[in-house]
């Protein structure tokens, strides 16, 4: 396993965002991770990048215990979050940003190599990269965030919400930009509300509910169950 | 814990502290008779005033406002009332109150522009504006003698110190008294709703610019009464007394004492007040000791000196604890 | 009619939030608006309460133009609301939350506030007695003497429904009522939603989750503050742009 | 004409240094959220401490600013882990801590020279003559140094690496955390170099025109009408602050009576800020 996380409970304040949840992801494979604002998604993503404490509970990445770990040094292992809303830095152009996601690497040539495969997947951050993030679409803006995660290198790459405002036809092609990493080597842990998205690309699902895990399976034993259909398809 | 509060908070409301207060006061009106010495009564009656002044900042900060103007609205209280009675030849009893309504109107006057500002900015426009209005003393200077300080003030009460000390007593009280019922009526608990989030507050109907002036207008009229009374009693006035430093210094009484509460300002006044004065005869290493104060404060105390008696409850209740399962195991 | 929105535009930079929206809500109605995240939903919302000023357009509420009062005066003429994030008065206790939110009526004076006059103290009697009705309309009543910031974040959003109840609205808008609930507290929610209707009350309220659809008489769809459909839910969910809107070109069947 | 050059001259002497003084402010509000209202102190100190190794210790002078600009830098180090750091964003809080580090080195400054008015040497002297305009060369040279420093400081923070990451920082530190910039990093640079520009501010000004205890809540106050008018978070925006305050400063007085001039510069400062809170530069926000 890539990613074991092991019972963790997590509050936020003094309120319990998470409750004994544990969640695996293999090697080379997608996973999904459901369930309606509040259910606790992006928490699972922020305790497993160093971002909030946990209470109980443990999280292994290719063995190595991670959890109490700080969210740069996680990242040094190939950890790489791209978070919900983006957190791009709004005032740097798209160059500079992208850059930045490679702030571990100090071999140049690497970096220069990732740019040059992230601006072949992406060329329209290619043609912008002189402009300011904040003034890119809503749509390119998450590319943009995507491309800047690829640039660490990541082994396993934990995505938040990434079809968050953006227009259905972009969501088709975010589905495809998720698919095409995937292939190229890197795991990844989805977190959508988009329902038909996550499980359109995903190998395995979770789903979540007040901080719970109420139902986890291979994809297609996971979206046949009744539940999955009734709560998230409205059917 | 939690248990233990409220049983205390419940009790305090009905006994205790009232009981506590009328004990105070009377300690305090009986001081005079054991100190004899005039010094000491003249660093009581400052504290006093100076008590007037940071409670009234704290009134300000309640709505959310964090103003670090409050010395020089002090300085105009205590300017007007002293250059009108001395060139008027008014009595202080008349030029005090005026003092204090000029600090009010000015207050008011820059209260509505300043409510578009919020937190940071508010707070070092309001800095500058302190410092800009304190530079009209030097205009003035004919009136003011800003550089060489203001002498020949009128006394209020003549030149001993006892009348002075049951003079503030009385007043600080009063004033206290008016404070506390501003707080706790609906019109505080309508500036703190603002502070905690003035989207929710506009949205149930609250007018936040007409309460943030309204907090504005009172905590300068009580500062500006705090200046103007110290006017007629130190009868000399020198600017540095309502400039930049002296405003942070109200400002730090307050943090120290603790913001949270009514009583914060009250002790953190009279501790950092007090205990430089003990210590005299350190003289030019005593600001090491008021700098020691303030860190232990910030970085042991996070509710400020009013929370340091449920510190050491807990902190006892913990050790308690610890030693309850050492005997166990 | 209580409540007219007529060609409603709002620009954010060059971005349209909401672009030349028409909508209406009669009396005792509950309407819901709904769309995908970042439709202009709360937009709509702060246009109509007086936290945005719209670029262009009309909103009439019985038959007076409120388009640009401020939040309070648009309080005070009888519109209450939620928030999304919900930001409450979270060091005051639950029962205070909802006494301060009983500014409007009775309304004191300032003076007679300060000198504790009869009327007053009487004003304040029935104001708590008031607040405890509404938080045991709510289901709130059992902790009325927490404070808000330690509620588990469903009875938080209670909290919110409850304040907005305390100034007596005659329209009442709902910024995700049943968000981050667990499904007892959604149930309970819209338990709480149908009695004030049934007192009432008219309501638009904006919201995800799809069983909400239930409760609405009407429901109004957005997507990038474009109205693309408006009718009765059932019709509403078998709306083939709704559904492309929703959930991509891939559902339509 | 001559009139003009001198508040010209003056205008960008002075302009230099509050900006050298403002851009560190600036640098500590944006990446720690902290409001150093020691910033002024340490500008201070690092007067004196150039005046200590150059005028007491007979250390060459170019020599005692380097040590007391490294001096007050590493200082800037202690100050970051020790009193900002754990009150990052809490005004209150570090008011306090900044007002205890005020009172504490203004007071060694009086336990260890009192609180006399003293000079450091001029780092330069004589008078240019550029056609029929006479200069001071210690203003030139005081013009040239801050100048210098602010072209590199602009160069370090769009330029380099390290400056990227500043503003990556400054922009969002929890995007920037998971870049794996270590912001405990950045927030120590930003320190050590805010710090070491205060102290070439102080040494250089104690040189122009004189050390006193006050020198410092007036420079700060200076840096804080740069920081608010040029709008928080742009830079472009402080030296634009800095040269209208600068050019306030410098002219004011040659029209009106001192105190005057000073209360109609703050009345323009607040007045600006009321009509433009976010200032001249400043980003829509808050």
């Amino acid at each position: 396993m890539l990613l074991k996380v092991k019972n963790i409970t997590v509050h936020y304040g003094k309120s319990l965002a998470l409750n004994d949840v544990s969640v695996e992801v293999a090697e080379g494979s997608v996973v999904s991770i459901i369930g309606a604002n509040g259910a606790g998604k992006s928490t699972i993503l922020r305790s497993l990048s160093g971002l909030m404490p946990l209470t109980s509970g443990g999280i292994w990445f290719s063995d190595k215990r991670i959890d109490g770990m700080a969210a740069n040094e996680i990242v040094k292992l190939g950890l790489v979050h791209i978070p919900e809303g983006r957190k791009l830095f709004p005032y740097l152009t798209v160059l500079v940003n992208l850059k930045l996601g490679a702030s571990l690497h100090k071999d140049k040539s690497g970096t220069n190599q990732a740019m040059e495969e992230v601006f072949e997947r992406f060329p329209i951050l290619y043609e912008r990269r002189n402009q300011q993030a904040g003034t890119l679409s809503g749509g390119e803006q998450q590319m943009l965030a995507i491309a800047r995660g690829l640039m660490a290198r990541p082994r396993l790459l934990l995505m938040d919400e990434p079809s968050l405002g953006l227009a259905p036809i972009v969501v088709d092609e975010l589905a495809e930009v998720i698919k095409d990493i995937n292939q190229r080597g890197v795991s990844i842990l989805l977190v959508e509300q988009n329902i038909p998205l996550a499980l359109r690309v995903a190998n395995r699902g979770y789903a979540l509910q007040v901080g719970k895990v109420v139902l986890e399976g291979d994809i297609d034993e996971f979206k046949s169950t009744e539940t999955v259909r009734r709560a998230y398809l409205g059917g | 814990m939690d248990v233990m509060d409220k049983q205390l908070s419940i009790r305090n409301r009905n006994l205790t502290k009232p009981a506590v207060y009328a004990g105070l006061i009377v300690i305090l009106s009986l001081l005079p008779l054991l100190i004899k010495s005039p010094y000491w009564l003249h660093v009581f009656i400052l504290i006093f005033i100076y008590i007037i002044a940071t409670v009234s900042l704290r009134v300000i900060t309640t709505s959310g406002q964090f103003p670090l103007a409050h010395a020089a609205f002090m300085g105009i209280g205590a300017y007007t009332s002293a250059v009108v009675s001395k060139e008027l030849g008014w009595t202080p009893w008349l030029t005090i109150p005026l003092g204090a309504l000029a600090a009010m109107v000015i207050g008011i006057l820059i209260a509505y522009p300043f409510a578009r500002l919020r937190a940071i900015y508010y707070a070092v426009v309001s800095l500058f504006f302190g410092i800009g209005v304190l530079q009209i003393l030097f205009v003035f200077e004919k009136w003011t003698n800003a550089y060489g300080g203001l002498i020949g003030i009128p006394y209020l009460l003549g030149a001993t110190k006892v009348p002075y000390y049951y003079f503030f007593l009385g007043l600080t009280s009063l004033c206290l008294l008016a404070l506390y019922r501003f707080e706790f009526c609906r019109i505080g608990t309508n500036l703190k709703a603002i502070a905690q989030s003035y989207m929710v507050a506009s949205s149930v109907g609250i007018n936040e610019a007409r309460y943030r002036v309204i907090a504005v207008a009172v905590g300068c009229f009580f500062v500006g009464l705090a200046g103007a009374t110290y006017a007629h009693y130190n009868v000399v006035l020198s600017y540095t007394s309502f400039d930049m430093l002296a405003t942070l210094w109200l400002v730090l009484y307050a943090i120290v004492g603790g913001m949270g509460s009514f009583a914060g300002p009250i002790i953190g006044t009279a501790v950092l007040m007090v205990v430089p004065e003990l210590f005299r005869e350190l003289k030019e290493f005593v600001p090491f000791l008021s700098a020691g104060i303030l860190l232990v404060v910030v970085f042991l105390m996070p509710q400020g000196l009013v929370g340091l008696p449920q510190l050491v409850r807990s902190w006892i209740v913990r050790r308690r604890e610890r030693k309850a399962i050492t005997h166990a195991s | 009619m209580l409540l007219e929105i007529d060609g409603l535009t709002k620009h954010f930079g060059g971005l349209a939030a909401v672009s030349r929206l028409d909508m209406q809500v009669n009396k005792g109605e509950i309407v819901g608006l709904i769309g995908p995240n970042g439709a202009g939903k709360t937009t709509v919302f702060n246009l109509v309460t007086g936290f945005l000023q719209p670029t262009r357009g009309k909103v009439v509420f019985d038959g007076k133009n409120i388009t640009g009062k401020k939040p309070h005066v648009i309080a005070e003429l009888g519109i209450g609301r939620t928030f999304q994030l919900n930001p409450l008065f979270a060091d005051f206790t639950v029962l205070k939350n909802v006494v301060a939110s009983f500014h409007l009526r009775p309304k004191s004076s300032l003076l007679a506030t300060y000198f504790n006059t009869a009327t007053y103290r009487r004003n304040e009697a029935y104001i708590l007695e008031q607040s405890r009705e509404i938080l045991q309309l709510v289901g709130l009543d059992t902790v009325s003497d927490e404070l808000a910031k330690n509620l588990p974040h469903g009875y938080q959003k209670m909290l919110g429904m409850a304040r907005a109840l305390a100034i007596k609205p005659r329209l009442l808008l709902l910024d995700e009522p049943l968000a981050g609930m667990n499904p007892d507290e959604i149930d309970f929610s819209m338990a709480a939603i149908k009695k004030t209707r049934q007192q009432g009350m008219t309501i638009v309220l904006v919201e995800h989750n799809m069983q909400i659809m239930d409760l609405c008489d009407r429901v109004v769809v957005i997507n990038f503050g474009h109205k693309i459909a408006e009718g009765l839910p059932g019709e509403v969910r078998r709306n083939e742009e709704v559904i492309r809107a929703y959930f991509g070109g891939e559902y339509v069947a | 004409m001559e009139l003009a050059v001198i508040s010209l001259v003056n205008t960008l002497v002075l302009a230099s240094m509050y900006i050298l003084v403002a851009l560190g402010f600036a640098l500590l509000f944006s990446i720690m959220g902290i409001l150093n209202f020691a910033h002024g102190a340490v500008y201070m100190i690092g007067g004196y401490i150039c005046y200590g190794f150059a005028v007491q210790l007979g250390i060459n002078l170019w020599l005692s600013l380097l040590l007391a600009v490294l001096i007050v830098a590493s200082f800037g180090l202690f100050l970051e882990k020790f009193c900002f750091r754990p009150f990052s964003g809490n005004f209150d809080r570090t008011i306090v801590v900044c007002i205890g580090v005020i009172l504490i080195l203004e007071t060694t400054v009086n336990l260890l020279v009192g609180y006399n008015v003293w000079s450091i040497p001029e780092f330069a002297s004589g008078i240019i003559r550029i056609g029929a305009i006479h200069l001071s060369a210690e203003r030139l040279i005081t013009f040239i140094i801050g100048g210098a420093l602010l072209l590199i400081m602009v160069w370090v923070i769009n330029g380099t690496r390290t400056g990227q990451q500043m503003q990556a920082v400054s922009q969002d530190p929890e995007g920037a955390a998971l870049q794996g910039i270590s912001i405990h990093r950045v927030s120590a640079l930003a320190c050590f170099t805010a710090c070491g520009l205060a102290a070439v501010a102080g040494s250089l000004m104690g040189a122009y025109l004189s050390l006193t205890p006050f020198m410092g809540s007036q420079m700060l106050v200076k840096a804080l009408q740069l920081v608010i008018l040029g709008g928080l978070g742009s830079i472009g925006g402080i030296f634009f602050a800095g040269l209208v305050v600068g050019a306030i400063d410098a002219t004011l007085p040659l029209f009106i009576s001192g105190a005057a001039s000073q209360a109609i510069a703050f009345g323009i400062i607040v007045v600006l800020l009321l009509f433009r809170p976010q200032g001249f530069f400043g980003r829509k926000s808050g």
